[in-house]
């Protein structure tokens, strides 16, 4: 039996009260992923402080609940980590800090983590570029 | 907080005089209408009652009600059961492209046993035009199926000016009438078809029931194997309490058709003038005039339904949405993609259906509670901030 | 008069806790479990509960029950779906003689569709012999359905043997335990079937609701085409009341089986003893042993079923028959036939179905009733006449 | 939709009072029709007065209630009919007679007016013999 739109009360209190939602102007970071065709697209801002330290970070994201849930606990998560260990954040954590995610949804919306990632890069490409 | 429940189309309360109906069907007149003895006689007598009632609805001769277990098995029985009984004669289906799945996909089902389907559009207000089901008719035709009324978007359909389309080329027409049957008036002897699909739900009776109405004569193969219940054409113990249901359902439907109808067109209209004006770049879907008096539907940009979907039912208030997150299957509407609204629109569709324990006050509460929630939403929304980037708002 | 309701087999009354559990879902908690609100949840709920019941009758898994409009639509579902689902693999299928209408009219279905089917047959005691199911299995074979045990003469089929048969082939196997299900144990785990069947009224469930478990991973074809509802296995809008009553009822199934198998054992093998006693030229049909235990059914020589049956419910005693002329199809049993009844003497068939709400003297009734009854209609009989004459009596 | 066994009144009198059952011990006529396999069977006896008047008849019937009533309801009818009376007996007018027949009844159960004609015509060709 297919799994049906069930959410935790961490996704719901994730959606309903969703942390660091906004945009970061000039941000260090900017990753985006997904695609508003497929119903879901998300925006991961982040500021880097020396230490390769994760020292703000903000989203924004269309989708369902789930989508905006994840991206809440993905910012929550990340924040104040370094580079390195939020590289380590996965979907899989991030399904599970919520308290999991419904099946049908584990797929499409939990996008987060790689949007985090994409951001973490375009850091480092940016980085890169002015150094080199 | 009040609770205001918008989804009669998902799921309605069945009416009060239904249910009474119904109780002594369940344990004491608990009989089989086959049975030679009066436990069976007085199930028998209920069933026909009702068959008459559910008839009376759609001005139809009793005898040719056939009680399934709900629309989509009436709609699976007639695509399927009117082609193959006439796959000899050839093997061609004509849909429309907002028809039901379980119009379309019985129809996909018989394109996976050789049968061709072609799935005629629609303009962007829904609606059918009969010329084009006329260009779709060739000589293998058998059967044309296209819906009373669609639900999701509202749009009534030009039935009869489909059926005759079809009459004229000697085929088949079915239409699916689940969504408009008991809210515009329906007659079998004027509209021209061949079958009628209804069902229980919407009409304020129980679930678990339908009917498909076919015209005397007409070839049909059964789709559910068994005994000679419902002349041979669908086998099965019948649910006795359930098609009780529906009889009653459809006498009050009946009854009550136009004030019924009045009622909510009031409502649903207040809300479609409304909604636009309380909140930018939200447009109706569905063709405005030609329009089922209990649907309002639109969509929202920038947002997707499912986060409406849930922050409403913070507030008491349950709609529906056809976004591709909402449904089950992941999907967006194919019913706004044929209306050639695109994808990411789509997503922001918003769908109200109006039912009678609506009061004029839940549109207002709409109103209200609406705008605020598309707004956070929209805050959140890397589309919108596009959007207004590039000067829009 | 006495109320002597003996016909269980056509139609029990659903039992008060069912009843009561289902009453909410028509009218309060009247969701549409795939809508997104509270509604929606609370009717979601109650059917995920239901499916766990129900599975838990037969020890199944519950994401492997697929709710159905009843034991008709279940077996159609398992003989077409899967066969269906096969058919690039192989186009024959077995079943046997005594199978009910909705598998062997299935069968007969996917016969106009292309697809080859043996009918095994039976002994004098309705019991297939799980060799010659080995001996009709082909390379071609893709499914055997065998029915668990037999409602019309209480015959229970050596169902493992039959499972394993098919296993050795690596062919998929069904059994309808419509007649079964909550008298006999089923394990599906044990049992070694892919797909069973079972119905809500049987088990003093509301009618119009049944199951079909198919094993994990085993292909179905869907019979109705729709919505992804029961994992896109069966479309439509669930009868959320009906499927609560029958999770209800396979959860007292369960919990009593041995209780009520006992009480209904004591009752039928009191007529199955005494009647034979009583009326001369009477005998009992199908298996002494292997044998429902709520089934007591006979043949009488000489008359037709239907006179007893009128005559029978004159005096409050509700029964049914095989005979041509109480069934609408005005044809003889053909479960009769397989065990090799003559026709003439399959017109006597007299079928007592015991229930929970029977009590001893029920029996008692029958064998104080039914001997001046068949008296009075042999005098009539002209079969009878010639009997005597020629010596017999 | 096919009709089904919903017996009137007068069919449920007959049913369950059959008037003239038995037999006629050396009757001036007999006719059977019908087969046990097939459900219905009956057998008609009669008694032909000078005046080729049906002065007995009596009848037995294996069958279904229809079967049984119709035999009772011929069986009244042609009581002191004359022959050529009796024999404008039809199907129909026995079914009219017991206020209706369902109609899957109709054809197989309906067979008593073929039995007294068959009885009729024994008769007759009996007489035949004797005075030929
Ligand atoms: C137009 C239309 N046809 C068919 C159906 C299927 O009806 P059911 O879910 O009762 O099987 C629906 C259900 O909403 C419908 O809207
Ligand atoms: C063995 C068996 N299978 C299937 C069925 C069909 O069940 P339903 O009439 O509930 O559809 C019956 C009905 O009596 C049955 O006895």
């Amino acid at each position: 039996m297919v799994e049906i739109a069930q959410y935790s009360d961490t996704v719901m209190d994730h959606f309903m009260n969703p942390r660091n939602v906004g945009e970061i102007e000039s941000a260090d970071g900017v990753g985006e992923v997904g695609n508003p065709v497929c119903g879901d697209m998300m925006t991961f801002y982040i500021d880097v402080d020396e230490d390769e330290r994760i020292k703000d970070v903000k989203f924004k994201t269309f989708g369902c609940g789930a989508a905006i849930a994840v991206s809440s606990m993905v910012s929550e998560m990340a924040m104040g980590k370094t580079l390195d260990e939020a590289l380590q954040i996965s979907r899989g954590d991030v399904a599970e800090q919520l308290g999991g995610l419904p099946e049908n949804k584990m797929h499409c919306s939990n996008l987060g983590a790689d949007a985090l990632h994409k951001a973490i890069e375009d850091y480092k490409s940016k980085k890169a570029v002015k150094e080199g | 907080m009040p609770e205001v429940y918008l989804d009669h189309y998902a799921a309605t309360a069945a009416l009060p005089e239904v249910v009474e109906e119904m109780k002594p069907y369940f344990s004491e007149k608990f009989g089989n209408p086959s049975s030679l003895h009066g436990w069976g006689d007085d199930a028998r007598k209920a069933v026909e009652e009702a068959r008459a009632r559910v008839a009376a609805l759609i001005n139809a001769e009793p005898g040719e009600v056939i009680f399934t277990s709900g629309g989509t098995e009436a709609n699976n029985l007639a695509v399927k059961g009117i082609a193959w009984a006439a796959r000899k004669k050839g093997n061609h289906v004509v849909v429309s492209a907002v028809e039901h799945f379980s119009v379309l996909h019985a129809a996909r089902t018989l394109e996976k046993f050789g049968m061709e389907v072609t799935e005629v559009p629609v303009d962007s207000y829904g609606m059918v035009d009969p010329e084009s089901i006329k260009e779709a008719i060739t000589s293998d035709t058998v059967l044309v199926s296209v819906m009373t009324a669609n639900g999701e978007i509202g749009t009534i359909q030009p039935v009869q000016e489909i059926a005759a389309a079809a009459a004229e080329k000697g085929v088949g027409f079915h239409t699916d009438a689940v969504a408009a049957a008991g809210y515009i008036p329906l007659d079998v002897k004027t509209m021209g078809a061949d079958a009628v699909s209804i069902a229980s739900d919407l009409l304020y009776g129980p679930k678990g029931v339908g009917a498909l109405w076919v015209r005397k004569g007409r070839r049909l193969m059964a789709l559910l194997d068994g005994g000679v219940q419902e002349g041979g054409r669908r086998g099965g113990t019948e649910n006795v309490p359930g098609i009780v249901g529906m009889g009653k359902a459809a006498e009050l439907a009946a009854r009550d058709l136009e004030t019924r109808a009045e009622y909510l067109r009031g409502m649903s209209s207040e809300l479609l003038k409304w909604l636009p004006e309380s909140i930018p770049r939200l447009s109706v879907t569905g063709h405005m005039e030609k329009r089922l008096p209990w649907n309002a539907s639109f969509v929202v940009e920038f947002i997707e339904g499912e986060g409406m979907l849930l922050f409403l039912d913070q507030k008491g208030i349950a709609v529906s949405s056809g976004s591709a997150c909402t449904s089950r299957a992941l999907k967006g509407s194919h019913v706004l993609t044929a209306c050639s609204i695109p994808a990411e629109i789509a997503q922001g569709s918003l769908l109200f259906s109006f039912g009678l324990d609506n009061k004029p006050e839940d549109v207002d509460y709409v109103i209200e509670t609406l705008p605020p929630i598309v707004e956070r939403l929209r805050q959140m929304s890397p589309l919108y901030d596009k959007f207004l980037k590039q000067g829009g708002g």
